[in-house]
């Protein structure tokens, strides 16, 4: 008996029991049982990877319907290491979550556990499916638990707007998607990712495949956040319940990167192969303005929360470049990036859910100074600031090297410049928030935008219980998360695996033929070592996150000094940039059109 | 082609554009009814019943009740919110 | 941005999608010309290896039955999402009226409901179950299945409500019965994959008999699934309907009070 | 002639698209999203139409007979039925802003903006 399809199923069927007996269950039961069901899936994903890792990837055929002649008839989870891998992390975050949630809420029903199972079947299915439908039908159930989990705390404004925000926009995204897969139906006249690549080797590129890449990556990105397609994020997981931004900023979002991977390698590969340069530079372009647009946004909040919503938009912005390197590095790199980047910052949104949950506000300027009753949180939150700027030798660290060589290595030797800009001011604003909350360091007050302060007071406690003191478990778990984020780097194997999960996802040729003719091919995987000037980078990054934290905390002397009008015209760009941001609707579909014009224009333009 | 497609889907696209083009959600709910019954028809000539058969029970029962329902809560609102103001104005 | 700006902004980035849109669509093969190699390989081989007349419902509930698994919770827990938001606000919604009227156990009468509506009720609730429960069992065999009978299912309770008996509706499908309803069905169509996988080792595999091509009980599990999706169906749209209608009437109650 | 089924797909997106921008009502705004959605009913079962086809059931015609592509057909059926809930999840979110907020303009409806 094969546990293949468990770690999906399971999820799924724990939900529907939670949910019809969930009026005569006590909490601890609902929550023990929901957990157990994380730790069971853990196990089960770890299992499936360890065969993937030992016996290489590997097709499972729903319903034993085998490929006949190189066609396929049912649906397969098609599972390499990657694949395995980020299964194996959502399942792990989840479960992270539901302890965390233990002692976060005092109310809530069984309709929270069975949603947050729910979601994590659809993002263990997304991971592992190998037919192009099946991975849509899975975006929507991933979209469809998360709007609902979004809007849990009904009782207040802000997550409703958000929830709707977010619901239409990726709801526009997945019918791109749809329309993508139709075209790509109507020229191989298949579903399974395998056969419609080999299908397009034959093909080669046209209009068509062209349209339809950019139909899917744009979908895709939408739910990876991507400038232009970004906006629904930042009011999204300002809003959601902390053990739910938890997922949206760790693993969700990081899955539609994976999903752009995974079409790009095993579909497009093929016909592209003679436009990669072409391509490269498209993805670059998207990823540089993500990444920059992202990490000015964040440094200027004020509200934690979106604070760390827009980092999550500059990481991305980091991620998509990686991806869009096209190379071996530029991908692992990636990937190693991601799993440090999520265990980090979903431990940073769980420290921001201790301030919430303490003080019942989470505006930097009126916290100021009132952290140090709580010094361990503090030191947990500025050590998450450090990760975050890729500090050597943490995870983040490992990925970022990677990523450097790749650059160079594809003639992008600008490129690291722009990740250690992201590295920081992503980590600087945490770092300055850690300063100025937990320290008392730095002015108390800024007039500019008493408006998001507004909000960020209005943030009600999403638990009811006294604020007298933090439950323990509260910091536990993200101690261990930022533990795992600081150690995994440097255990031996690691990024060698990681290294080695990448080639798979990268070979082409090899995927087709374990997919469709049951064929295993271990490709090459090359180990790279750190350059010297990769360290120098790192600390680069990291010394210059410290300095641009305590610029603006201990600068205003030195800010006084440089010539009003430019301070103004700055504070004005800035506002002006922020601006866009309306949350309007409205906006955000024109914002969403003019990202599928110009993703589609461009490939129509440079890829022919 | 035949005739019959061809109607169909003249049919869908002028209806599927009156729907956006309607300001008022009411008449807006009654033309979405208009449009799922020519998507049905449209999915029936394309030799597609079981879809025909999932759009007629969604477009005639399943969205217009729902439809329906919300705009009525939403009046209903506005209503009591008139009322409160009214009384605060008073007052 | 202001409206203006919004709506210049946008007819400029249509005007670019729908060229690109365009431009893709011309590479489609000509209506009517397209010679898919899954549909061609699927139209042969489902009647002979099914014994199910049908292929639309081979694929849903047999070939392809993983995505319906994935369709089926996305129904599930969307509904979910509406009784969360609803189901809270109602209670609020009636803190705020404690202060009206206590409300009364009587019959709450639908506005529009004549004599001649409610007898329509009375013949169209039944014929509707009638239609419905066809509809899903025989989902094999001609076209319908778990989905389409599920509605019609559904809009039975719905017409107890156009006759007039709102409450009559809330007793003969109260919310905890249709929200286990609702979850057994998920769970129902999910046990049918876990049978495969305990008695023939694949999730999702057939391991029930496939009976004679056209009967009732052919098609091995394709039935069975077909009728937890019914069931699923039916209880989420009951479900959410009324939900809705709670919001709708509970206002009014206190008009008419 | 052969095009028209695709440009009503692209022209339901289009359409669509426009009546989300343009929205000064939440359940507008909605019911528009719905019309984007019709776009890849549309587009998906043009595509599997084949001239002379019959309808994938073999209970009246033989089993060799012309039939359209059935696999189109299953991944828009159950995707009918699923979106309404989706669309019922949306109506539900409006009515909670406008019990929120007080309006369904989305103009109004920024809880938290820069």
């Amino acid at each position: 008996m094969h546990i293949t399809a468990l770690p999906i199923v399971v999820p799924m069927i724990a939900a529907a029991l939670l949910v019809s007996v969930r009026k005569w269950t006590p909490r601890l039961a609902l929550d023990s049982s929901a957990i157990s069901v994380g730790v069971a899936s853990v196990t089960m994903c770890a299992l499936i990877l360890a065969r993937t890792a030992h016996d290489g990837p590997f097709a499972y055929w729903l319903g034993g319907w085998q490929p006949k002649h190189m066609v396929s008839i049912g649906i397969s989870l098609s599972i390499d290491p990657v694949g395995a891998g980020l299964a194996t992390f959502a399942a792990l975050l989840v479960t992270a979550a539901l302890l965390y949630s233990w002692r976060y809420f005092d109310s809530i029903d069984g309709l929270f556990h069975a949603l947050m199972l729910i979601f994590l079947a659809a993002m263990v299915g997304f991971s592992l499916t190998g037919d192009l439908f099946d991975l849509a039908v899975f975006f929507e159930l991933m979209s469809a638990t998360a709007y609902s989990l979004t809007a849990y705390k009904i009782e207040e404004r802000g997550p409703i707007q958000g929830a709707i925000n977010f619901a239409i926009t990726n709801s526009v995204g997945a019918y791109g998607i749809f329309t993508g897969i139709g075209l790509l139906y109507a020229r191989t006249g298949a579903l399974n990712m395998a056969q419609i690549g080999a299908a397009l080797d034959r093909h080669g590129t046209d209009p068509l495949v062209l349209v339809a890449m950019a139909l899917l990556f744009i979908g895709f990105l939408t739910k990876a956040a991507a400038v232009p397609v970004h906006f629904w994020l930042a009011d999204a997981h300002a809003v959601a319940p902390t053990p739910v931004c938890v997922l949206f900023s760790g693993v969700m979002v990081e899955l539609g990167i994976y999903a752009v991977a995974r079409l790009y390698w095993t579909i497009f590969a093929g016909p592209l192969h003679a436009h990669t340069e072409e391509l490269r530079a498209i993805l670059i372009a998207f990823g540089t303005m993500t990444a920059i647009w992202g990490g000015v946004m964040c440094y200027s909040q004020r509200h934690i929360k979106r604070l760390l919503a827009f980092s999550t938009i500059s990481h991305v912005g980091m991620f998509l470049c990686g991806i869009g390197l096209l190379s071996a590095d530029g991908l692992s790199g990636t990937a190693t990036y991601i799993v440090g980047h999520g265990l980090t910052k979903a431990a940073l949104f769980m420290l921001a859910g201790v301030l919430l949950h303490r003080f019942q506000n989470i505006d930097e300027f009126d916290l100021h100074g009132r952290g140090r009753e709580i010094p361990w949180t503090g030191a947990l939150f500025a050590l998450g600031g450090i990760l975050l700027s890729a500090v050597p030798v943490v995870t983040l660290f490992f990925g970022k090297s990677l990523l450097d060589g790749a650059s160079l290595a594809a003639g992008y030797p600008w490129l690291p410049a722009v990740f250690v800009f992201s590295s920081m001011f992503t980590g600087g604003a945490v770092l300055r928030v850690a300063g100025r909350v937990f320290c008392g360091w730095g002015a108390s007050k800024r007039p500019l935008d008493e408006e998001q302060a507004h909000q960020a007071r209005e943030e009600e406690p999403e638990e009811q219980a006294s604020r007298g003191r933090t439950p323990l478990l509260m910091l536990l778990v993200p101690a261990s998360l930022l533990a795992a984020a600081i150690v995994i780097g440097v255990i031996p194997g690691a990024v060698p695996g990681i290294e080695v999960a990448a080639a798979h996802l990268r070979d082409h040729h090899g995927y087709i033929g374990w997919v469709l003719r049951g064929h295993v091919h271990f490709p090459p995987a090359e180990t790279t070592h750190i350059a010297g000037y990769d360290y120098l980078y790192g600390a680069g990054a990291a010394v210059g996150a410290v300095a641009l934290a305590a610029l603006t905390l201990f600068g205003q002397p030195l800010l006084r000094r440089t010539p009003e009008l430019l301070v103004r015209r700055a504070g004005i760009a800035i506002m002006a940039f922020r601006r866009l941001h309306s949350g309007h609707i409205g906006d955000y579909i024109a914002w969403w059109t003019a990202g599928a014009a110009l993703l589609g224009g461009s490939s129509l333009i440079f890829l022919r | 082609m035949t005739v019959l497609q061809i109607a169909a889907l003249a049919a869908v696209a002028v209806s599927g554009g009156a729907v956006v083009i309607m300001e008022d959600p009411l008449r807006q709910a009654l033309l979405l009814g208009m449009f799922g019954l020519s998507l049905t028809i449209l999915f029936f000539v394309f030799q597609a019943p079981d879809v025909a058969l999932s759009e007629i029970v969604v477009s005639t029962v399943g969205l217009p009740v729902m439809v329906l329902l919300a705009i009525r809560k939403v009046r209903q609102q506005e209503e009591r919110q008139q009322e409160e103001q009214g009384e605060s104005a008073d007052a | 941005m202001s409206r203006r700006t919004r709506l210049t902004f946008f007819g400029v980035a249509v005007a670019c999608f729908g060229t690109v849109l365009v431009i893709g669509f011309t590479g489609l093969p000509p209506f009517g010309d397209y010679h898919g190699v899954y549909g061609q390989v699927l139209n042969g081989v489902a009647v002979s290896l099914r014994h199910a007349t049908d292929i639309v419902t081979s694929l849903n509930f047999d070939i392809r039955a993983f995505d319906t698994l994935g369709e089926e919770f996305i129904l599930f827990s969307s509904v979910l999402g509406v009784v969360l938001l609803l189901r809270q606000m109602r209670k609020e919604d009636e803190q705020e009226s404690e202060e009206g009227e206590q409300e009364g156990e009587e019959e709450h009468t639908f506005a529009g409901a004549s004599e001649a509506l409610r007898a329509l009720s009375l013949v169209l609730v039944p014929t509707m179950i009638a239609i419905g429960v066809y509809i899903v069992v025989h989902g094999a065999l001609t076209p319908g299945g778990g989905f389409q009978g599920g509605v019609i299912l559904a809009a039975a309770p719905l017409g107890v409500f156009l006759g007039g008996r709102y409450l009559k509706m809330k007793r003969i499908a109260p919310d905890t019965l249709v929200e286990s309803g609702e979850a057994i069905g998920a769970l129902g169509f999910a046990l049918v994959g876990l049978g495969g996988l305990i008695f023939v080792g694949i999730f999702f595999k057939n391991f029930l008999p496939f009976g004679i091509p056209g009967h009732l009980l052919s098609a091995g599990m394709q039935p069975i699934a077909s009728i937890a999706v019914g069931l699923e169906v039916a209880g989420a749209f009951v479900l959410a309907w009324t939900e809705f209608l709670d919001q709708a009437m509970l206002m009014s109650d206190e008009e008419d009070g | 002639m052969s095009f028209l089924p695709f440009a009503v797909a692209a022209w339901l997106f289009l359409v669509g698209l426009y009546g989300i921008v343009a929205s000064q009502n939440l359940i507008r705004t909605i019911i528009s999203l719905t019309i984007v959605q019709a776009s890849t009913y549309v587009l998906l079962l043009s595509i599997g139409y084949r001239t002379g086809g019959q309808a994938p059931i073999f209970a009246d015609i033989p089993a060799t007979s012309n039939a359209v592509d059935p696999v189109v057909q299953v991944l828009m059926l159950t995707d009918v039925v699923v979106e309404a809930t989706i669309t019922a999840l949306l109506l539900a979110l409006a009515i909670q802003a406008h019990k929120r907020f007080g309006s369904l303009d989305p103009h109004e409806l920024r809880a938290l903006t820069d």
